[in-house]
């Protein structure tokens, strides 16, 4: 008898085995009984974006976004080594078109184009990233307590969420930056990221409020959790993806806000940023003297890198929602 | 002619991330009209992916790999979409056991029903606002609900006055061959007993053929003619309701089924649960999936599936209850 | 019924906060704003008139009464339409610039958004219910690469092609110049040619997100059991995706309709100042240049009230739709 | 009233002991209706019982019956309107947060569905840990072991595979039995559990209810089970209050009341029971 069960064993071994060469997707399970033993000794946040990544890779839209948003990052972190002229410089002839030394053409202060984008990728991508993160961090914050504290707190909170999420965003941001007077490149960050965060809170609100009625939560306090550790260690873990999907939602609309914002002039327009190449071509006629690409290049950067975002979550909101995988 | 054969059914789940799951595994099964078939089985036996099946209702990633499901001689599993829509109409229904959220939360219970109606309208029929009311009032009487119920919306339902609607609207186009998958589940105890009882007469009154997939054995026993009972995806034991809790030839599996069972009004209650694990449905092994919680097996139920074997009334999937012997004749070849 | 009541509650509460954050908001900013305004006004060679003077203390913020006088005599003013004199415009009372800009915007952006929604939700709902068609990666994709343009690209991409470039229509402004507006058919012909460029950018810009939340929530909904039961019931294939999927699909974004004017208006700000539409974004944006805040605070308000007032229609008709909050 | 005092006769010569664990006092609390008419809902009407250490007490109703929101109220969820709940020293009632703290380590709870009951996010090991670290006051690897006594209690053996695995790997058999050990781990002397069987398959069932059994046994626990399953309350209680619409319509010895049921909604929930031979 108990030979034959051992035997038996041995053959759901062998299959299992076979399956977990042949089903690449069958990894969740492995990695979790793997990852016990011998946890490679990296900083967690490094692995966390490390795991993050692989999982978004697997998703074909996400992998796009993922490749352009690499690129842009790589281009602005190389930008001083990439960029082949200085990008505030203004010692070429004006209002040039493309050409061997100035691929993009010259400014009509006659600043070289192609390293003004490149350079103006670290703006836009510190705007979108600083400004979708701040309004991330307010969402959570709002959304966990309110959640999380039903009743009078909770009524408080929501009201104010829902009244944020009714302004009017860009007129808002107009007002206040108008106000505020100040040119920088910060002030329209946390202008943007201020104003931003009503839509995320609203999710994670009503996420955290369905969490909390979980068995589990109950269970926590029942094992003796403080009031803090419930939230940080059992309800916000099982927010990961609608934290991420809120944050490259506020970091999409961030990009977009925030060259409207250096479109109209609103911020410092002598800040290197695409937004603000775009208020000094529309300032210059660019179309009408025929620069297009003055217009055309900073535009399809702006499309792309919010485009990126775009896809990234894409690929999100499928590991979140099963019923929107594709087959 | 039987009204319903399936044979050789294989159904198994992929997946897009995760890994393949084989459901129903070489399912052979014959019904005559007007039984009442009870098909009993834990989680992961199969009986709800069989009741999808039979229907033709299963969706991705559930994936029925091969067999044949003939309803009256044809097999519905080559249908065309609206070859299988006319079916519906004196064919084949479905009670999902979810009755709860089976109807249309934004249109009234009238609106539903002449929906169904007009789908199958045949030439010369006409359904009008009166005729619609009609036809209700009659179908609701017969779940014993008030035909004032036509005029409410889901939401203004009970869960019982819900699943009694499904029921309905389920029956309106006369079916001959109706699946009541965990019919009564998510209703409270004493509700479920009377939508049973229900289902029981309309039955028996309508003599329309009945399936009952339910996880409940006494369910299964009070209501129908025949149970099947299902594990890992195969029939394990066919046999008449009347001697499935009586002595006499069973699998292994039922008679432990059997021990989870008391009457709680008894001078001394006894129950037992079925040691070791569930089956994990992801792996192929030879030999009897029930095997490794058996206390009667044997060599050869690690080696070889068992296949069913008739015995006068029963069937039993068991190397050890019922052997093939080589001179019997009733033998079902199951395919690997 | 209940649910009425509590709308109309909420409505006039939250119009009374937007209305009281106008109140509060040039309080908090750094420097005088009635000084400055003050200055500009007499600057711009108009009469300071003691009413002017006044209700630019009053909606700026008056030194030397307390804050609860001040905010008696903000609503007062409110209810009698009385916002003081702009310096944008040579002796122009606040009220009368927007009054002669707000019909442009009104019908502007009242018709791309109710065409948007409607366009879009259509084309979500055959996105939804054909999935994985050829037309549903063609929306699916088309949409998603839109949703990353912000309106001031769409609307420069437009005017290249479409006016500089072929001269199909015309480049710039609300009519031709030199006509005088009137209700005539010639105006109102002409008007109509002037609006199609900004009306086209409007309704792309915003058509994607209705396409790509129709199509979400339509495959959400294929997933519920009454649709499942339909299907078993033989019903219609139209029946089933209009009035059992898309039915239901549709009331999620309903919700959103009023939320999604938001942005609808942001882009109008951005096409109206591309286009030279004579509309209040536009004069907004004069207002901001001018750092005419009188202009610029009343714009604000009267763009949430209108907002407000469009979320409570479609709240309203939320209810008629869904006859679970009918109660 | 005077009804209720009737009953208590027999029920106070079963609980011999003179000190009950918990009292339950003429506790009455109602919701406001949904449909937001006046007319209120009363969940629990004026009901009273005792639990005496070490006994084994069944709440058994349809839904709608009150037996949860009686768990809510002996875990301090809700507040009573009325009557009072008494547990040791402490006014259940009338407990802020901090003080709820303490009433857990005395009382337990294992939930209906083993599914929503363990974080997917933490495994075995954190999850029965937490109560040893936070109670007990013990370090990591003083709960490490004693994680370990704990599974191999409640039948996870080997207890070391168990303690590592997170809980998507288990069946719902093996994840109740970890919300059990979980249960355990801070030596309650209640345990609540509500339907705690209702939801795994029928084969199992009756190895979780012996499990629950031969612990309490083990260490003197009190146990409140809320059910509707009279079968699993005859197998598990020693005596058992029906509840029907927030009130008690029959209590006594389980045995006893089973078989001479004399509330005509006793008699109908024992129709519902699932029995083999009708």
């Amino acid at each position: 008898m108990i030979s034959f069960r051992n035997k038996r064993r041995d053959i759901i071994k062998g299959v299992t085995v076979e399956i977990v060469v042949a089903e690449d997707d069958a990894r969740p399970l492995n990695e979790e009984s793997k990852s016990s033993y011998n946890r490679p000794k990296l900083p967690g946040p490094f692995v966390f974006i490390l795991r993050a990544v692989s999982t978004l890779w697997r998703n074909k839209k996400s992998r796009v976004g993922l490749v352009i948003l690499g690129f842009f990052i790589f281009v602005s972190v190389m930008a001083p080594i990439l960029a082949p002229h200085s990008a505030t410089a203004t010692n070429f002839k004006p209002y040039q078109n493309p050409n061997a030394t100035n691929w993009l053409g010259t400014t009509g202060n006659g600043q070289d184009v192609l390293s003004q984008m490149i350079y103006g990728t670290r703006v836009s991508l510190l705007v979108g990233l600083g400004a979708g993160l701040l309004a991330t961090l307010i969402a959570l914050s709002i959304g966990l307590v309110s959640g999380y504290r039903p009743g009078i707190v909770d009524e408080v909170l929501s009201f104010t969420t829902n009244l944020a999420l009714v302004l009017p965003g860009l007129p808002l941001m107009i007002v206040i930056a108008t106000y505020l007077r100040s040119n920088s490149m910060w002030m329209i960050l946390f202008v943007i990221g201020f104003t931003g965060w009503a839509t995320g809170a609203r999710v994670i609100r009503s996420q955290t409020a369905t969490l909390r009625s979980r068995d589990f939560v109950s269970a926590a306090s029942f094992s003796g959790e403080r009031l803090l550790r419930v939230v940080f260690k059992e309800i916000l873990p099982n927010m990961v993806s609608l934290a991420a999907a809120s944050f490259f939602g506020a970091a999409t609309a961030a990009v977009i806000a925030a060259s409207s914002l250096e479109f109209l002039g609103i911020g410092n327009p002598n800040t290197v940023s695409w937004g603000s190449i775009l208020y000094w071509a529309e300032n210059d006629n660019a179309f009408l003297t025929g620069q297009w690409v003055l217009v055309f290049a900073p535009g399809i950067a702006i499309v792309l890198l919010s485009l990126s975002f775009i896809l990234i979550n894409f690929g999100i909101d499928t590991l979140s929602n099963p019923r929107l995988r594709e087959k | 002619m039987p009204i319903l054969e399936i044979e050789g059914l294989n159904v198994c789940y992929r997946p897009e991330r995760g890994v393949r799951i084989s459901a129903v595994r070489d399912l052979d099964i014959s019904l005559e009209r007007g039984e009442f078939v009870g098909i009993v089985g834990e989680s992961g036996s199969g009986k709800s992916t069989l009741g999808f099946a039979i229907t033709r209702m299963l969706r991705p990633p559930a994936v029925i790999e091969s067999g044949a499901v003939k309803f009256k001689g044809t097999n519905i599993l080559e249908l065309t979409g609206s070859e299988l829509r006319n079916q519906r109409r004196g064919g084949l229904a479905l009670v999902l056991q979810s009755g709860m959220n089976a109807l249309n939360p934004v249109r009234s219970i009238s609106k539903q029903l002449g929906d169904v109606l007009k789908a199958h309208s045949q030439k010369g029929e006409h359904w009008g606002r009166s005729e619609v009311r009609a036809r209700g009032g009659e179908l609701l009487s017969m779940v014993e609900l008030d035909s004032e119920v036509l005029d409410r919306y889901p939401h203004e339902l009970s869960g019982g006055m819900r699943q009694r609607v499904a029921i309905a609207l389920a029956l309106s186009l006369e079916p001959e061959l109706v699946v009541f998958d965990e019919p009564t589940t998510a209703l409270d105890v004493i509700v479920q007993a009377s939508v049973m009882e229900t289902i029981k007469s309309l039955q028996r009154s309508r003599g329309f053929t009945a399936i009952l997939i339910s996880h409940d054995m006494s369910v299964v026993l009070d209501a129908t003619d025949r149970t099947l009972v299902m594990y890992a995806g195969r029939v394990v034991e066919d046999q008449p309701s009347k001697t499935v809790a009586s002595a006499g030839i069973h699998h292994p599996y039922t008679e432990a089924l059997m021990k989870c069972y008391a009457d709680p009004r008894a001078d001394k209650v006894e129950l037992q649960d079925i040691g070791g694990t569930p089956p994990d449905l992801s792996i192929e092994v030879a030999g009897c999936s029930f095997a490794p919680r058996c206390s009667f097996a044997s060599k050869v139920c690690f080696l070889e599936t068992p296949s069913l074997v008739r015995s006068e009334l029963i069937q039993v999937a068991c190397h050890v209850r019922l052997p093939v012997s080589p001179m019997a004749k009733e033998v079902k070849v199951v395919r690997n | 019924m209940r649910y009425f009541v509590r709308k109309v509650g909420m409505f006039f509460v939250t119009i009374w906060a937007a209305v009281t954050l106008n109140f509060v908001v040039p309080r908090l900013m750094p420097g005088s704003p009635v000084q400055a305004t003050l200055m500009r006004l007499a600057a711009s060679g108009q009469v300071v008139t003691n009413a002017t003077k006044r209700a630019i203390e009053i909606q700026l913020g008056l030194p030397h009464t307390s804050l609860l006088i001040q905010y008696g005599d903000y609503l007062l003013n409110i209810f009698r339409f009385r916002f003081g004199m702009t310096y944008s415009i040579t002796d122009e009372s606040v009220s009368r610039a927007i009054m002669a800009a707000a019909p442009w915007t009104l019908v502007l952006v009242g018709t791309t958004t109710v065409l948007a929604f409607l366009v879009g939700t259509m084309l979500g709902v055959y996105a939804g219910w054909k999935r994985q068609s050829r037309v549903d990666s063609i929306v699916t994709v088309g949409s998603t690469v839109f949703s990353a343009f912000p309106p001031f690209f769409l609307g420069l991409l437009l005017l290249y092609f479409m006016g500089f470039k072929y001269h199909w229509l015309p480049l710039t402004g609300g009519y031709t110049p030199g006509l005088t507006p009137s209700l005539s058919l010639s105006f109102l012909g002409n008007a109509f040619i002037h609006s199609i460029l900004p009306a086209i950018t409007l309704i792309i810009t915003s058509l994607a997100g209705w396409v790509l939340g129709m199509r979400n929530n339509m495959i959400n909904t294929l997933g519920e059991d009454y649709v499942l039961f339909g299907e078993a019931n033989g019903l219609r294939d139209k029946t089933i995706a209009f009035l059992y999927v898309a039915r239901n699909a549709l009331l999620p974004n309903v919700t959103s309709f009023g939320l999604a004017l938001g942005s609808v208006i942001g882009g109008s700000v951005l096409v109206e100042s591309i286009f030279g539409y004579p509309g209040v974004g536009s004069l907004l944006l004069t207002a901001v240049n001018n750092r005419d805040y009188p202009l610029m605070q009343t714009i604000f308000l009267m763009i949430t009230v209108s907002m407000l007032v469009t979320i409570f229609v479609a709240d309203l008709l939320y209810g008629l739709l869904d006859p679970r909050v009918r109660q | 009233m005077s009804e209720i005092e009737e009953i208590e006769g027999p029920l106070l010569a079963i609980a011999m002991e003179p000190v009950p664990l918990m009292i339950f006092d003429q506790v009455t609390k109602s919701y406001r209706s949904k449909r937001g008419k006046k007319e209120k809902l009363i969940a629990v009407d004026n009901v009273s019982f005792e639990i005496a250490p070490g006994e084994a007490v069944g709440l058994v109703g349809a839904s709608g019956s009150g037996k949860s929101t009686i768990a809510r109220l002996i875990t301090g969820l809700e507040k009573p309107d009325t009557g009072r709940i008494i547990f040791g020293d402490f006014s259940v009632g009338k407990l802020g947060h901090r003080e709820l703290r303490n009433l857990y380590s005395m009382v337990q709870m294992v939930f209906q569905d083993p599914y929503g009951a363990l974080n997917p996010v933490h495994s075995v090991e954190y999850a029965v840990s937490r109560p040893c670290i936070n109670y007990l006051g013990m370090s990591i690897s003083q709960a490490t072991r004693r994680v370990e006594e704990l599974l191999d209690r409640v039948g996870l053996t080997p207890a070391r595979q168990f303690a590592e695995k997170m809980p998507h790997q288990l069946s719902g058999g093996q994840r109740q039995r970890v919300v059990i050990a979980r249960a355990l781990a801070c030596e309650p002397k209640l345990l609540i559990a509500d339907e705690p069987v209702s939801m795994l398959d029928v084969s199992l069932r009756a190895g979780v209810l012996r499990l629950l059994t031969e612990l309490q046994n083990e260490h003197g626990l009190s146990l409140l089970y809320i059910t509707h399953d009279l079968l699993s309350a005859r197998v598990l209680t020693d005596r058992i209050l029906v509840l029907n619409k927030g009130g008690v319509v029959e209590e006594g010895v389980t045995k006893q009341v089973l078989q001479n049921p004399k509330d005509p909604y006793t008699v109908k929930l024992l129709d519902s029971v699932a029995t083999l031979d009708k």
